[in-house]
């Protein structure tokens, strides 16, 4: 294979995780943009609905694609409950009261998962995740090409609910000003739990995608927490396109920095990103 | 302005649950301080404390140690406990390190202090025990450690830390010897070998110990044609497995952890990466996870698994029909390691007949333990005055047909390796 | 048609309005006139529901809706325009009329109302899919009454709808609400601008540090020798 | 500001009686007490006290919420550590070069941060900590991811900061905390701590007041930094082994803001008091429920954090603050 072969190679993989990598972060920045809230349990809530899918798949025997608006739905109910409970109550409140109510959620749900289906690995072997597509010469599995797809509809479905639809723009007119949104008859308490339920709804979908690629254990969200606000700031908090641009771009800079430089050093070099970014624009690249 | 509101509206009730929850804080704390959870000590039992991650990302060894450790001290009391002690029975007392070094040291405190146990088995993790074995050190209790391989635990001249497994010093080793009785007898000359690891002190350790080895003479005709380590907290390894491309080894040598193993394994497939064997040491590719999580992209790997559930030894053979039985699962390494180590501190304590640390450790330092006695493939259990057992062995595996078979040592494997692997069209 | 009785207003520790009371009668202009923080826009913000008075009552159609929250109070029919205009700048022109008409029973006519309201405002039909954060300072105040009106209003508060325009602005912002209460609606109005809110509203209050302390027809207001030397300056 | 007065109003005179006893029982506690378990759990109260003042007064007087403290603590470990295996510097004159190395490096990494505000400052430190981290485990001379290990060198020598009791730690621990909240307290009552608070209440107000609003956000990151650098050192000492992850990394991050928020950020004793109660909770939930279930004790805990954190939002020492209010005026109008 030839280095221009591998390039595109690096490339390609830098895109496909770059779409999902934006859709976990899609559901964090939402919410923020909104709520001004920042969910550390987000991990969690994807790690919940991997299990969810891989429970549906063992047990009813359903497809992960196939079950996925049921795990959508059911982060969905679990992010609107979130919401009553848990985030109403310290909406107003400072930040560091959001990091330890959501950290507590965090290790509420990792080890309520952990005492319920105890600390294995599980792996949802689908027939075609690992079938594998060639380009040319570029290798892409399947799975990540599903996974990725359904990414990009699932985001662009987004777009197209917060563009065209009355809930949607009210949804954005409650992100810019949330005491007008009110006197325009907008029921604010409404909007933040339907807002909380579609971000978690993300994490849901992500969680679903994850399952063709990724095995499943308790601790799983960890690896999402860090990256996916990284995301969010790079792109820019509470921007939409933001986390989607952010998304792409720490794909690719993962997938180049480990080809250019090393692999050890592609997580230093994401966070390098991170903060010379930040330095650059205070707000992400799409903040205003 | 709807703040202040809100904060107005902090209710009685609130004020009344919050004042419940600082009240039984307190109360607790000071019944906590004023009476230690201790047990009264039964003379007919001897405590033994057990310190594994059993929450956090390596619970899983945690919790299969901890299977291993019940099945052994269920047999040694079902058989009479310790007859030295007119059969006392062995009582182990579980604590959770939650895989964070400060809270295994935490652990070791209380078990020591409160809890009074005569011995600590533990924690699996190099980092706990690092944090944990002083703390032993300082009270004089004999630390019985299982399976963390980092070489310098032995280095630090603690004299109450006896090391059942072998470090990985010997693992790396053998594997290379491995690698080179395989080359001789199948008539495949190796020429390139590469090493993928794990950025962490597992995988670390390995990947510096293998490269020392390859600067000495013995091994001085493979050429380290890449030397790739990565970080295990990531959601693609494609990059990892492009370096590899670039360099075109004959061999990789690998340390990993579970989730990581399953990716890279599905990736080499992915991106059509080939060479004739893929040789993992421990971690991931010793885990029934990494076989389910690959099906048949797993199949041909080597690795060094410190134990196998076919080895031509009935007492393991018998030991893991016993667990398997029991938890529906196979011995593993760890596990199989865990469960050779409460059988020596039992040992250690018979030969004691006394439940003074002190006396244990002496038994400790001199115990000789055979060969066909223990379920290892090693020649035996005896410690040397670093407290490191020397008699100690790998073993390694293939995975064919998603099972693991012993290869090598020759004594005890029941399988003939394949090499070179078949290449992914072919499989 | 609305009634407010005896009201008290707090922001946290500091009251701003004492025993507020007056009313608002169908189809006329009522104004509330008064200087800079005399607690105007406390009235309307609470009449909106954004913010509790501590005790007295607001009837509306003859029912109390103290306990509504703000949008259940726009469903019922009252609607608040909010000083500094408040549209939403990251939407578009149409989607700020969308927000306007969102509760269930305007959306229903959302048709017949953007019709009417492109003919009062013939300029947003041409903006149309702009941002609304680009428009002038004068359509900007075209678009807040447009959103307003979306929701098809019984009552129509209005927060300083002068402030910050350029005079001509402030001429043909005053002509558009004599013009909306001819369609019927019934306007509440607040304003720093007495002389001009006077000579179009039926009838007036004057508010002075909380408490109303005159009320009458517009003119009576402007003859009123207090008005006269302390805010028109005569 | 609202707290600060709280604060005047509640160190007058009872509850000064109060704080004396206090201290009195704390230091009389070891000669009372013959469980060292009992020590050891105090001696972490008063590590995590420590640490939590250390990052209350960037994240809680002046409001800049930090996820990276973590850096700051494991610098000074290592500081100490390297000099004392390398050199056989003694740790106290190490703890020294550890604040110093450590104020550098927060100024010279933190500062530009120092201009981004609320939740962007907040996720740039975890950033900041992690390349901190992750060059420690790359970087072999400092031992890398094998991390360090400190031999027992002596049974018991105040010079190497080694002891085979836990006395001299408890009351090694009960001095700098007592110090630390001294410095404090004068802090609070000076200009410089007026100014921490301005500029958390309102940046601009603070700056069209005549704040040097960067001078003084540079004051609060390097003391916030040399105090995390000071217990780094006793951590090295205590726990004789360290490693990236384990003074670097989320854990003790997170774990430092925990107890300053649950006992009220932004004042003198919440952190203190959030450390005395939510050490012996995490404790007793660990040692009771930990063995039994996998996971079950941190459910539990789980569960503790979010209820305090929904139903005392100003952190525990508001809340009881508050209440004593209440019951107090209450008892004045009965009167």
């Amino acid at each position: 294979m030839s280095w221009g072969m591998l390039f595109l190679q690096t490339i390609t993989n830098g895109l496909l995780i770059g779409a999902v990598y934006a859709l976990i972060a899609l559901g964090l920045n939402v919410i923020y943009g909104v709520m001004d809230f920042i969910n550390f349990a987000h991990g969690e809530f994807i790690m919940l609905s991997m299990y969810a899918t891989y429970f549906m798949f063992v047990l009813l025997g359903w497809d992960p694609l196939l079950s996925l608006p049921i795990s959508m739905l059911m982060l969905f109910g679990l992010g609107a409950i979130s919401e009553i409970f848990l985030v109403k109550p310290i909406l107003g409140e400072r930040m560091v009261i959001q990091v330890f109510t959501t950290y507590g959620l965090l290790l509420f749900l990792r080890n309520i998962a952990t005492f319920f289906w105890s600390s294995t690995w599980r792996t949802l072997p689908t027939s075609y995740s690992d079938v594998v597509l060639s380009l040319g010469e570029i290798r892409i599995s399947l799975g990540y090409a599903l996974s990725s797809l359904v990414a990009l509809i699932f985001t662009i479905g987004l777009y197209m609910f917060f563009k065209k639809t009355d809930t949607g723009i009210a949804i954005r007119a409650t992100s810019q000003d949330r005491e007008t949104a009110k006197l325009m008859g907008v029921d604010v308490n409404k909007i933040y739990m339907l807002t909380f339920g579609l971000g978690s709804a993300c994490a849901g979908v992500a969680g679903v995608l994850l399952t063709l690629v990724y095995p499943i254990q308790p601790e799983v969200g960890e690896i999402f927490c860090v990256l996916s606000f990284v995301i969010c700031v790079v792109g820019g908090m509470g921007n939409f396109m933001g986390a989607i641009l952010g998304g792409f771009l720490i794909g690719l800079t993962e997938s180049l920095a480990g080809f250019l430089v090393a692999p050890a050093y592609k997580h230093i070099i994401v966070f390098i990103v991170f903060i010379i970014t930040l330095l650059i624009r205070p707000k992400g690249l799409m903040g205003k | 302005m709807e703040k202040l509101s809100s904060k107005e509206a902090i209710t009685k009730i609130q004020a009344v649950v919050v004042s419940v929850i600082i009240a039984i804080a307190v109360i607790v704390a000071a019944y906590f301080a004023a009476f230690p959870p201790s047990q009264k000590p039964l003379v007919t039992e001897v405590k033994i404390g057990g310190i594994y991650p059993l929450t956090g990302a390596y619970a899983v060894l945690g919790r299969n140690d901890r299977y291993a450790i019940e099945l052994a001290v269920d047999e040694i009391n079902e058989a009479g406990g310790v007859k030295s002690l007119d059969g006392a029975l062995l009582h182990i007392i579980f604590a959770d390190s939650e895989g964070d070094p400060k809270r295994a040291a935490d652990e070791a405190e209380r078990l020591i202090t409160v809890d009074g146990v005569c011995a600590i088995m533990g924690s699996i993790l190099s980092g706990t025990t690092s944090t944990s074995a002083p703390v032993a050190e300082r009270y004089k209790v004999p630390y019985v450690n299982e399976g963390s391989t980092s070489i310098t635990l032995t280095e630090h001249g603690w004299e109450y830390f006896f090391r059942v497994t072998p470090h990985d010093g010997l693992y790396c080793k053998f594997t290379f010897d491995f690698l080179k009785w395989l080359a001789k007898d199948k008539g495949v000359p190796v020429k390139t070998v590469a090493l993928l690891y794990e950025n962490t002190l597992f995988g670390k350790t390995a990947g510096d110990v293998w490269k020392d080895l390859l600067t000495q003479p013995e091994y001085s005709e493979w050429e380290l044609v890449a030397d790739i380590p990565y970080d295990s907290k990531s959601l693609q390894y494609d990059t990892e497995v492009m370096e590899l491309k670039k360099a075109q080894p004959d061999v990789v040598f690998m340390a990993t952890y579970t989730e990581d193993s399953i990716m890279l394994q599905k990736t080499f497939h992915r991106l059509d990466f080939e060479c004739k064997a893929f040789i993992g040491i421990d971690g991931g590719h010793i885990t029934q996870y990494f076989v389910e999580g690959t099906g048949k992209l797993g199949d041909y790997v080597f690795a060094e698994a410190r134990w196998s559930p076919d080895l031509k030894r009935s007492i393991s053979q018998e030991a893991n029909a016993r667990f398997n039985e029991r938890y529906g699962f196979n011995l593993d390494g760890h596990s199989a390691r865990a469960y050779t180590a409460a059988y020596v501190l039992y040992w250690a304590i018979e030969k004691a007949g006394s439940t003074n640390p002190e006396d244990i450790k002496n038994a400790l330092v001199n115990l000789e333990i055979a060969a066909d006695e223990i379920i290892m493939p090693w020649d035996g259990v005896k410690f040397d005055s670093k407290g490191q057992n020397i008699l100690g062995k790998g073993c390694i595996v293939q995975i064919i047909n998603g099972e693991f078979r012993s290869v090598y040592p020759r004594e005890t494997a029941t399988f003939d390796p394949v090499f070179p692997q078949p290449s992914w069209e072919e499989r | 048609m609305l009634y407010v009785n005896k009201i008290n207003v707090s922001y946290g520790d500091i009251q701003v309005l004492y025993n507020v009371s007056f009313k608002v009668d169908e189809g006329i202009i009522t104004a509330i006139v008064g200087p800079n923080s005399a607690g105007k826009t406390t009235i309307l913000r609470t009449i909106s529901g954004l913010l509790k008075q501590r005790s007295g009552e607001i009837r509306f159609k003859n029912a109390n809706i103290d306990n509504l929250p703000p949008h259940k109070r726009v469903e019922s029919g009252i609607v608040l325009i909010p000083e500094g205009r408040k549209i939403f700048p990251a939407l578009t022109v149409m989607e700020n009329l969308r927000v306007g008409s969102y509760p269930k029973k305007a959306r229903s006519v959302r048709r017949a109302s953007l019709d009417e309201i492109f003919n009062l405002f013939p300029i947003l039909r041409e903006r149309e899919n702009q941002m609304a954060g680009t428009l002038s300072g004068g359509e900007q105040q075209m678009l807040a009454v447009a959103r307003g009106l979306m929701s098809k209003p019984k009552l129509l508060m209005l927060d300083e709808p002068s402030l910050g325009l350029a005079p001509k602005l402030v001429d043909s912002v005053f002509e558009t609400v004599k013009n909306l209460s001819k369609t019927g609606i019934t306007l509440l109005i607040v304003e720093e601008h007495i002389d001009r809110v006077l000579e179009i509203a039926n009838y007036s209050y004057l508010l002075e540090n909380g408490r109303i302390t005159l009320e009458g027809k517009g003119e009576d207001l402007l003859n009123n020798e207090h008005v006269k030397e302390t805010y028109l300056g005569i | 500001m609202l707290r600060i007065k709280m604060l005047r109003s509640s160190l007058k005179s009872k509850q000064l009686e109060l704080l004396l006893m206090t201290l009195i029982a704390l230091c009389i506690a070891p000669l009372m007490s013959k469980s060292t378990y009992f020590l050891h759990v105090m001696i972490m109260i008063f590590f995590f006290a420590f640490a939590n003042n250390a990052w209350n007064i960037l994240s809680g007087y002046v409001g800049l919420v930090s996820f990276g403290h973590g850096a700051f603590l494991g610098l000074g470990a290592y500081t100490s550590t390297l000099l004392l295996l390398n050199f056989g510097v003694s740790p106290w004159i190490g703890m020294i070069a550890g604040v110093i190395l450590t104020s550098i490096v927060a100024a010279a990494l933190f500062l530009p941060l120092l201009k981004l505000s609320g939740h962007f400052f907040a996720l740039s430190t975890i950033a900041v900590r992690e390349i901190i981290r992750l060059v420690f485990e790359y970087t072999p001379y400092v031992g890398g991811a094998m991390g360090l290990t400190i031999p027992i060198i002596a049974s018991s020598s105040l010079y190497y900061f080694q002891f085979s009791s836990k006395i001299p730690y408890y009351y090694i621990a009960l001095t700098l905390l007592l110090v630390q909240i001294l410095i404090l307290y004068k802090m609070e009552r000076s200009k410089v701590g007026y100014y921490f608070i301005a500029i958390r209440e309102n940046e601009e107000t603070a700056k069209a007041l005549g704040v040097d609003v960067k001078r003084y956000k540079i004051i609060a990151l390097v003391l916030s930094a040399s105090f995390s650098a000071v217990i780094g050192t006793f951590y090295a000492q205590y726990f004789l082994y360290i490693h990236p992850n384990s003074t670097m990394g989320v854990l003790i991050s997170v774990e430092m803001l925990l107890s300053a928020v649950i006992g009220g950020s932004g004042t003198l004793l919440g952190p203190v008091i959030g450390a005395f109660v939510l050490i012996p909770v995490e404790t007793v939930c660990r040692v009771y429920l930990g063995g039994m279930w996998e996971g079950f004790h941190l459910v539990i805990y789980g569960i503790l954090l979010i209820s305090v954190s929904i139903f005392a939002p100003g952190g525990i020492y508001g809340k009881a603050s508050g209440l004593l209010e209440t019951l107090r005026s209450k008892w004045r109008k009965g009167k």
